[in-house]
């Protein structure tokens, strides 16, 4: 992994390229191979998902389709491709294609900051998790627009669900992540994660150990699940109430859109969670590998699996009434409390 | 699709993508969440543990007729609700396609005789692309039903022309 | 001196949706028409008949004993228990005595059909309120419980079993051992499911204190069975206007007492049936105890023609007292056939209740209800 | 309570102009079956608020409503429970052909909206007094109540023409 990232850095160099043409060439394929990351760990994560459930519910999930399955996701996708591309009569038209286009964009431009490997992202910004925490709002922004523009009544619910639910949840992910960002004293991911570094097994530096980011760690997971919309905060689509919220109306490529954008944010919260507060690469017995960086992001990822297979869901004022008179709370508290750790034990 | 459809002549390249295509297709059948009547239950037993269709890629149940592939009209078709699987299978992307399981929906069943607001067969109103006799069907007929779904879908041309029957 | 015009208060035009007949949480081909101000539902009418397959039309059009299939279809979560209230409709029209082993092995079976059809109740309220993983589980203990009446019947959901004067044939000794087996695991299944589901934090929140019935509500809107004990109402036919060999069970009968909030609320109604599946394990522990010798049916004339009377006769189902109202005059068939289904009954109380309900709470008390669409359109 | 008992507290109450008479169905030959009150049509409201709100008698649960088709009139038929007493009754009333007409009981007990519309629907007896008769079970476009002895199963065709 880090020699493919080594040798796309160097690769305008390698070409005798400079200026802008090289500057546009490294960020092309930078997106190209991010594009290629989201998509694989979507059409994995989708195969662990239906498999883990399969486990927990007896089962044993896809079997026909490939070797135990693994051709599955690949077959969905190809045929989501090749299914009638429809856009209902009565629907905005331009809201209604636009719609998956922004949320998976919204997930994916996230990717543009997240250290894919140790030490290396496709854009070293110093401001990763502002940027991140910004652009996660698109997403918001398209599901409303889907809503919106599908002209269907369920669709209108999922949509203001959203509005509700995303435009609430994005402060307790904010606080939450400040903690931790105190505590370092940067707003890059990788420097983030580097500042966990060393300590006892180099693990004792990890920013969860922490007794106010270890609360906030939770909290942030918690808040992490609610804006990707995955059970128990699954109100937007939740399938026995609203039918399928905002992507009622959605069929073929563009449903698949949701459907990675889904797993994209996943991915990007529980990587974003193992970096701030997990120590990134980090780990015991000076360890310092992305491997350690993936499994732990995908722990996270199966937590989140676990907790969709096993939990019923939340009425939206229950939902509402968590984010704010539990989570916000706790961490403006958290962050007070860091503060005055900070000035103790650090000065 | 739409405008590749059907404009090819047999050949390699062409029928393995036809192939790829259909094998898509056959592996990812989502069915549509919709349950009529008894039959409806012996469908959910055979999404659950014992029976698992998502062994074959089929256990995607949507709720919304948009996303699914599959129509298993699983049960007595009434006038009342006539009209409505008609709607419900309009609203179906292409391509789509249709199990009438249990006598019921292949044509009326126990209440042909005295059941006059029972449809005699759902394909009076929507076209059936296979039939599952039972009443209701066993879980391992509704399978091999989907299997003969995924047979007739493999011999499916796509990109090909249609093979047109003379006139003669 | 001009008055100024008051201010009109900010309002919209209430939002109308249909929920149904093809939503996920509506079991079946119900449909809910929602009046809803945002999350708010001001009006929930109930419109049913989308099944409507002319069961009592049959009833008038086909002999005594052809009947037995239809009444399958009625409540096709609890076959047994409709088969069994018509044969013995039908029995006391014509005054047939019913051996006693033909009495153990319908108790035998119906309360075996009587856990399998709250195990779907318990799964689909789980489903309804988005936990998936429960009514897998719930499915794979349904499994075990059609395979014991797979054993006797041959059919796995429209068994046709009971026949007037008793049962279809005899048990076999493979089927005991079954559910000998059965019920020894089943009871820690149950457990694992109650800690999966019903004591999860979540589930209690969204089902307790929600859709409170009150137990003179609840008989004034003509229910019965758990939605009725669920508020409170101390009334099971089995036990208070006993048939069969119930006499001789002993068993008790689970009263909602609002121990997660207000007596007759979804938990409520949820819990009771819980309970009553514990119930009945002991009953068919019972059973298989006391199982006698003996024929397993009465001798009943090939071509059945009860005369000229009327009865009334009610049983406890797994979703209430279904009652079969029978006219004969003296022929082949039943001169009028009338089934009270017990979910048309509970059904018609959502109305009532549903006012100002958050649209999430609709589809939790809706659930609770356990309602069979068959039963409720017949 | 016993059946009769009931009749008689009735006849005692209303008077034999009201409450008909006392029926047991069945034969000696062949044994008696269930019995029935037969009651006035025009004073059945009247009389069932007094099985609810009377204290000896306390029917507070209406546990069906059936119509039936006879030869020569209708029939609506009331089963009732008492859960304080734990009795059963049978009410009937009668009404012509050409105008089926019977009092609704829905203000005396709710569960009888949906069992009166489903008589409605299926027999035709028209409950006057209900807060919205119409048809339950069947469409509104349907044409006839099936359950009537002379009712003709319509076609597939008929049916497309009304628009099902």
């Amino acid at each position: 992994m880090d020699f493919l990232m080594n040798a796309m850095q160097s690769l305008p160099a390698s070409m005798q390229l400079s200026g802008p043409l090289a500057w546009t060439i490294t960020a092309l394929v930078a997106a190209g191979v991010t594009m290629g990351v989201v998509s694989l760990v979507a059409l994995l994560a989708v195969y662990a998902e239906r498999k883990v459930s399969a486990d927990m519910q007896a089962r044993v999930g896809p079997m026909h389709v490939g070797w135990h399955g693994i051709l599955q996701t690949t077959a969905d996708a190809i045929k989501l491709m090749l299914k009638e591309d429809l856009v209902p009569a009565m629907a905005d038209k331009w809201l209604f294609i636009t719609a998956p286009l922004l949320v998976f964009g919204g997930a994916f431009i996230g990717w543009a900051v997240l250290p894919l490997c140790k030490g290396w992202a496709p854009v070293d910004l110093n401001i990763g998790v502002v940027y991140l925490l910004a652009t996660s709002s698109l997403v918001a922004l398209g599901i409303i627009m889907a809503g919106w523009g599908s002209h269907n009544k369920w669709s209108l619910y999922g949509a203001m669900r959203t509005a509700a639910q995303f435009l609430s949840y994005e402060i307790p992910t904010a606080l939450h992540l400040l903690p931790a960002i105190l505590l370092a004293g940067s707003l890059n991911l990788t420097a983030l994660a580097n500042s966990q570094a060393g300590g006892m097994g180099n693990m004792a530096n990890w920013a969860i150990w922490n007794p106010f980011c270890f609360l906030s760690f939770f909290c942030y997971f918690i808040s992490g699940l609610a804006e990707t919309n995955r059970v128990p905060f699954d109100l937007p689509e939740s399938e026995s109430e609203l039918v399928a919220g905002f992507h009622v109306e959605y069929s073929g490529m563009r449903f698949a859109f949701f459907f990675l954008a889904e797993y994209a944010e996943l991915f990007l919260v529980s990587a974003i969670a193992s970096l701030v507060f997990l120590g990134g690469w980090n780990g015991p017995f000076g360890l310092e590998s992305s491997f350690l960086y993936l499994a732990k992001v995908l722990v996270m990822m199966f937590v989140a699996i676990w907790l969709r297979w096993t939990l019923p869901r939340f009425r939206i004022d229950q939902l509402m009434g968590l984010c704010w008179k539990f989570l916000i709370p706790l961490g403006l508290i958290n962050i007070l409390g860091v503060g005055f750790w900070i000035y103790y034990f650090r000065t | 699709m739409g405008a590749l459809e059907g404009k090819f002549e047999d050949g390699v390249i062409v029928t393995s993508v036809d192939a790829l295509f259909n094998w898509a297709r056959l592996s990812s059948i989502w069915p549509m969440t919709f349950g009529l009547a008894c039959c409806a239950i012996e469908m959910m037993h055979t999404a659950a543990c014992r029976f698992d269709l998502d062994r074959f890629g089929a256990g995607v149940f949507r709720a919304t007729p948009r996303q699914s592939d599959l129509m298993i009209v699983a049960g007595t078709v009434t006038y009342k609700m006539a009209k409505r699987i008609k709607l419900l299978y309009d609203q179906m992307p292409e391509p789509r396609y249709v199990i009438a399981m249990g006598s019921c929906a292949i044509g009326g069943g126990p209440y042909y005789e005295h059941g006059y607001h029972v449809v005699k067969g759902v394909d009076l109103y929507i076209p059936v692309d296979v039939y599952v006799p039972g009443c209701p069907p066993h879980p391992e007929t509704l399978m091999a039903g989907l299997i003969e779904l995924q047979e007739k879908i493999r011999q499916d041309r796509v990109l090909r022309r249609k093979k047109t029957v003379d006139a003669a | 001196m001009v008055i100024p015009a008051q201010p009109k208060p900010l309002q919209g035009e209430p939002m109308v949706i249909y929920m149904g007949p093809q939503h996920p949480s509506t079991h079946g081909v119900l449909q809910v028409e929602l009046h809803t101000d945002g999350e708010i539902v001001n009006r929930a009418i109930p419109r049913i008949g989308f099944l409507h397959r002319c069961k009592e039309k049959i009833g008038e059009s086909v002999p005594y004993d052809a009947y037995v299939p239809y009444t399958d279809r009625m409540d096709y979560l609890a076959a047994m228990n409709t088969n069994w209230a018509w044969a013995s409709a039908v029995e006391k029209l014509a005054a047939i005595e019913v051996p006693e082993r033909a009495e153990y092995i319908r108790v035998y079976v119906a309360e075996f059909n009587r856990i399998a059809s709250h195990l779907v109740a318990l799964a689909t309220y789980g489903l309804d309120l988005g936990a998936w993983t429960p009514l897998l589980h719930a499915f794979r203990e349904r499994e075990s419980v059609l395979d014991i009446l797979e054993e006797l019947s041959g059919g796995r959901l429209c068994f046709g079993y009971m026949r007037i004067g008793g049962v279809a044939n005899d048990i076999t000794p493979r089927s005991i051992e079954m559910g000998k087996a059965f019920l020894k695991q089943f009871r820690a299944k149950l457990d694992s499911l109650n800690e999966l589901l019903s004591f999860n934090h979540i589930f209690i929140r969204r089902a307790a204190n929600i859709g409170v019935i009150p137990g003179e509500q609840a008989i004034a809107y003509g229910m019965t069975g758990p939605m009725l004990r669920a508020s409170g109402v101390d009334w099971d036919m089995r036990r208070d206007e006993p048939y069969s060999i119930y006499p001789k069970l002993n068993f008790d009968v689970p009263v909602g007492q609002g121990l997660k909030g207000k007596t007759g609320d979804n938990w409520d109604r949820y819990w009771v049936r819980v309970q009553e599946m514990y119930e009945s394990m002991k009953i068919l522990e019972q059973v298989i105890d006391g199982l006698p010798e003996g024929e397993f049916r009465a001798k009943v004339p090939a071509i059945l023609r009860p005369p000229a009377a009327e009865v009334y006769c009610r049983q406890e189902c797994p979703r209430g007292e279904v009652a079969f109202y029978l006219i004969s005059d003296g022929g082949k068939t039943p001169y009028r056939m009338k089934v009270r289904g017990p979910s048309f009954c509970n059904l018609s109380i959502l109305e009532t209740i549903s006012k100002d309900m958050l649209i999430a709470d609709l589809v939790s008390t809706l659930g609770s209800f356990d309602i069979v669409m068959g039963e409720v359109d017949r | 309570m016993e059946h009769i008992e009931i009749f008689n507290r009735l006849r005692q109450q209303f008077g034999e102009e009201v409450v008909l008479e006392h029926v047991v169905t069945g034969d000696e030959a062949k044994g008696f079956r269930d019995p029935y009150i037969l009651l006035k049509t025009e004073s059945l409201a009247e009389v069932a608020r007094f099985l609810k709100d009377d204290e000896a008698l306390a029917f507070d649960m209406l546990h069906c409503i059936s119509g039936v088709d006879w030869p020569e009139y209708f029939e609506s038929v009331y089963h009732l429970f008492s859960f304080k007493h734990r009795h059963m009754a049978t009410l009937k009333v009668r009404t012509s052909k050409d105008d089926p007409k019977v009092p609704s009981v829905t203000s005396v007990w709710p569960a009888a909206d949906w069992h009166e519309r489903e008589s409605y629907d299926l027999v035709g007896i028209r409950y006057e007094g209900h807060p919205d008769l119409t048809r339950i079970l069947l469409p509104e476009e349907w044409e006839g109540h099936p359950l009537r002895k002379d009712y003709e199963t319509p076609t597939h065709e008929h049916l497309r023409e009304l628009g099902l």
